[in-house]
């Protein structure tokens, strides 16, 4: 079947091993693809510049569930600064496949949403994950 | 008259086009935007190789055919619409830039703070937000026609909501979600009867119905090229002509003036006066020769078409289980057919499909409150058109059967 | 590099068209509009038959494809500007409504009764209409830099303008009359001493000269695909992105929302926040492949090659009894002949040329108050493009002695 | 040369017969091409419901300079009812001469702004000729 259905893509959609919530929390953020609605949440904690704990929240496609999941197992134990290094390649090897622009926006919410969180801003955007 | 489809099919080139090696595209996507025949390339084609100069203020051989075609195709959208007059038919961008020029102008230059517009749930983004801004700039109110689980809209609430005097209603003639088809005519007595101005979204119903402003008696309609199997960068605004010739003009600049001084400026004459700077003049072309492609079929003849695929579609998706489809039944819907599956994300279900070449859209398809209504946040989208046919819903079907399979 | 013309013109098509039997046209009307290069053409040909679909919204591969042919014409507007990114390069229909965007949302924002907006008398209308608008409603003052009897901008009045703290100072690159090629750069670091935000009109600059937004670390700069060999219906705006970002949007409606609500919405981010519904998809990839065309060639080598041809045209003009010129020497100025002629109205020597099949244009040009500077109402304008040749302009001198046989 | 240039059309736009102001007058008005910034202003002297003088004024090319004066002559005597009838097919038929759809707007401004002045309306509009 299509590659961009891996199974490892529709195993961490259906069994996430990172969805919920952290209460409490150093850093939370959320945004939405404007494109489909699609919703990320990213709850983290912070022990001395490091992420400690990570969750991700929210709905949207395959793609987009399941990079989230892939990339919040992937950022604890990292540090801040390099979280604020990570970019769409960083994305596109957790999940091991080659996508068009718009699917694309789907696999790289969840970093826009990381991003925006670790640097205190206000809105998450694209310039983050180029 | 039955609709030779496959006659028709061989007009439109891209439907030869083959996605992935051996895999013809099944396009089931014309809600978001039609394909093209080859007629309508071929103006365009000709325009450019031939006759392209800027229009109106040229008076050698090109410019005055330029103009001369520019003109024609307002023409022959004029009557299509059965407008008065061509005068009254004012070239845009699309629907969304038609909509927010009636925003800027009409609805600047006639409602103040507390001034009542209803709209309904089930209204496009390019239907909403401008009076968003408006009501953000102006503090204006807006009332929404609730949508009924059935997907028509509650007329008895718009009977109450009549009743407080709105200045204007605006709504869609038929739902880009739904396909309902709202009784627009009706609608529009009876905001007349309370006072209020018309706007109708027509983008989805003037490329799928015969649509006659002057029996629905509408003040301003709204419709796209792209969705009509004519090009992108081309729509139009339908305006009563009083109502037009007392706005304010909408942008500034050439050929919208009859006369600029350094510190002022006239106003041209209708249509002009809402046409600022060099027009999409190709693409005028091509919206004309769309509107001679959809007379040649007959308008009628393809919603009948149009018809019978959207009863069938229907039909067979009902069969699916987990599948859920949105909106009323066949009688009172145009060619869409959104729908829910098993939990299944639209994204995915449109990917996999795709695999297999067929093109449908998922997602909020610009209309995110009425998503919020029925309480989700996407739909995957399959539309019909002209060109469309059984068998292409038959690998529909057959293609969600294999969503199933993978998400299993 | 010398230009090879006659190379050139086989790469456009209508140069060939017999405008009458046995007439070939003979072009000399690129201000108004420039002609198409079959690669442009073809490339939106292609558009239609293999790819076209809505994009941004689609995961099926014609959505996909056609979203990358979108974006990717951005990319290369941007780089051929060098803007810093081509999130700054936001698609308009044509210069006149880019400008009329930032009158819209920039300087509705930013300017409040009694401040100054600074203009030249040499603007086209769409750099005045829409800032009399701006005028007539918020009480915006307007000055203008006079120009001089040779063309130019008079500096000395410019300096004494800016004692008068600006808050915006809007004014063309290259006059579609006189010719004149402004010192932007120069013009705009005065006004950013002064204060003041800079809109450049660079509808006659970017076709014809190498323009680089951030060495005249311009505002925001206007111009029209149509005008540098694109198709209709299709211009940019570029801006800075601090500004940009500050902005309202514009046009409300489907893709340039982030979430919609049924009484709200928040923007979204660049670009997309001022494209508001379909946008000119067909359109912005025929202007990609026009970018590429003048790349191909290189701007310098165009340039060249037009200053060559001015000279020539200004050279052979001035020869002829009771024809005057308008404008600055060939060295201050780009491919644009304005002229009257021994009192035979401009009309009357546009429509006497169009018999030999001379396109020039006649009228006022969209920039009256500049005809009334000089005293006339209206001018004869031939003007030049990478495919004029001197031969052309020969056609044109030996057209202009048969007007004088006519008007005897 | 060239049939727009006809004889007829050259003479009445160097030597016009009308060209001038009526002071007093009845009825007057002017507008311009907005295309090119020709202006006419025509004024006339009605007697009994009847243009008893007529004369015309102001700049542009020969086709609308012509055929302002050839419309000029031609409603002396004329009844307002009539002149209100008047169309584009008249001063073509003045003119003797085919146009196209900008050269057209030259030749009806001075019958727009004729029937404006006739109507006493605001502004000269097109769909006064059409
Ligand atoms: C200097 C200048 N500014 C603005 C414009 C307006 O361009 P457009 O008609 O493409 O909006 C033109 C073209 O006519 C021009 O020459
Ligand atoms: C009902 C409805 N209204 C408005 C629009 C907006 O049309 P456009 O994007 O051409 O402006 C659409 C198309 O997406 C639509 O379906």
């Amino acid at each position: 079947m299509d590659d961009l259905y891996r199974e490892v893509i529709i195993e961490h959609y259906k069994n996430p091993s990172y969805r919920g919530k952290l209460d409490p929390h150093d850093i939370s953020f959320a945004d939405n693809n404007p494109l489909c609605g699609d919703h990320i949440q990213i709850d983290l904690r912070v022990d001395d510049g490091k992420v400690s704990e990570a969750r991700f929240d929210g709905h949207g496609c395959a793609i987009s569930q399941a990079s989230a999941d892939l990339l919040v197992e992937s950022v604890i134990g990292k540090s801040l600064e390099d979280v604020k290094k990570m970019n769409r390649q960083d994305i596109l090897d957790l999940l091991g496949i080659e996508l068009g622009p718009v699917r694309l926006k789907c696999a790289l919410l969840s970093l826009k949403v990381l991003k925006a969180g670790v640097y205190g801003l206000g809105e998450a955007s694209d310039a983050l994950v180029e | 008259m039955s609709l030779d489809v496959s006659r028709i099919r061989q007009d439109f080139p891209i439907l030869n086009r083959e996605v992935r090696p051996g895999v013809k595209v099944v396009y089931l996507d014309s809600t978001a935007t039609s394909q093209k025949p080859l007629s309508v390339i071929e103006a365009m084609n000709d325009f450019y190789r031939r006759s392209n100069a800027n229009i109106h203020r040229g008076v050698h051989v090109l410019a005055e055919e330029s103009t001369a075609m520019y003109e024609q195709a307002r023409e022959k959208i004029a009557k299509f619409i059965n407008a008065p007059s061509a005068r009254q038919v004012i070239y845009t961008r699309n629907t969304t830039e038609s909509i927010n020029l009636v925003a800027y102008t009409w609805a600047r230059a006639n409602l103040k703070r507390g001034d009542l517009v209803i709209l309904t749930e089930m209204e496009h983004h390019s239907n909403l937000v401008p009076w968003h801004m408006l009501a953000a700039e102006r503090g204006i109110q807006l009332e929404f026609i609730p949508v009924t689980d059935d997907g028509l809209l509650d007329l008895g609430t718009y009977k109450s909501l009549l009743a407080r005097t709105p200045k204007l209603v605006s709504f869609t003639h038929m739902s880009n979600v739904l396909g309902t088809i709202n009784p627009a005519a009706d609608i529009i007595r009876r905001a007349h009867d309370a006072g209020a101005v018309t706007v109708l979204d027509a983008a989805q119903s003037v490329p799928h119905l015969k649509v006659d402003v002057q029996q629905l008696d509408v003040d301003f309609m709204a419709f796209s090229a792209h969705k009509m199997l004519g090009p992108t960068g081309i729509g139009a605004l339908y305006g009563k002509t009083a109502l037009l010739e007392a706005m304010p003009p909408f942008l500034g600049g050439g050929d919208m003036i009859k006369e600029v001084k350094l510190r002022s400026f006239r106003p041209n004459e209708l249509p002009y006066k809402f046409e600022a700077g060099t027009p999409a003049i190709a693409e005028a072309v091509g919206f004309g020769a769309a509107v001679d492609y959809l007379n040649s079929i007959g308008m009628e003849t393809i919603a009948a078409h149009e018809h019978e695929i959207t009863e069938y579609a229907l039909e067979r998706l009902e069969e699916i289980p987990g599948l859920k489809v949105f909106g009323p039944t066949a009688d009172k819907k145009g060619g869409v057919a959104s729908f829910t599956f098993d939990g299944v994300h639209p994204h995915d279900v449109a990917q996999i499909l795709d695999q297999d070449g067929i093109a449908i859209r998922a997602g909020h398809h610009c209309a995110q409150p009425l998503h919020e209504k029925f309480g989700i946040p996407a739909t995957s989208r399959a539309s019909f058109y002209l060109y469309s046919t059984k068998d292409e819903v038959d690998k529909l079907i057959e293609g969600i059967y294999k969503v199933k399979k993978v998400f299993g």
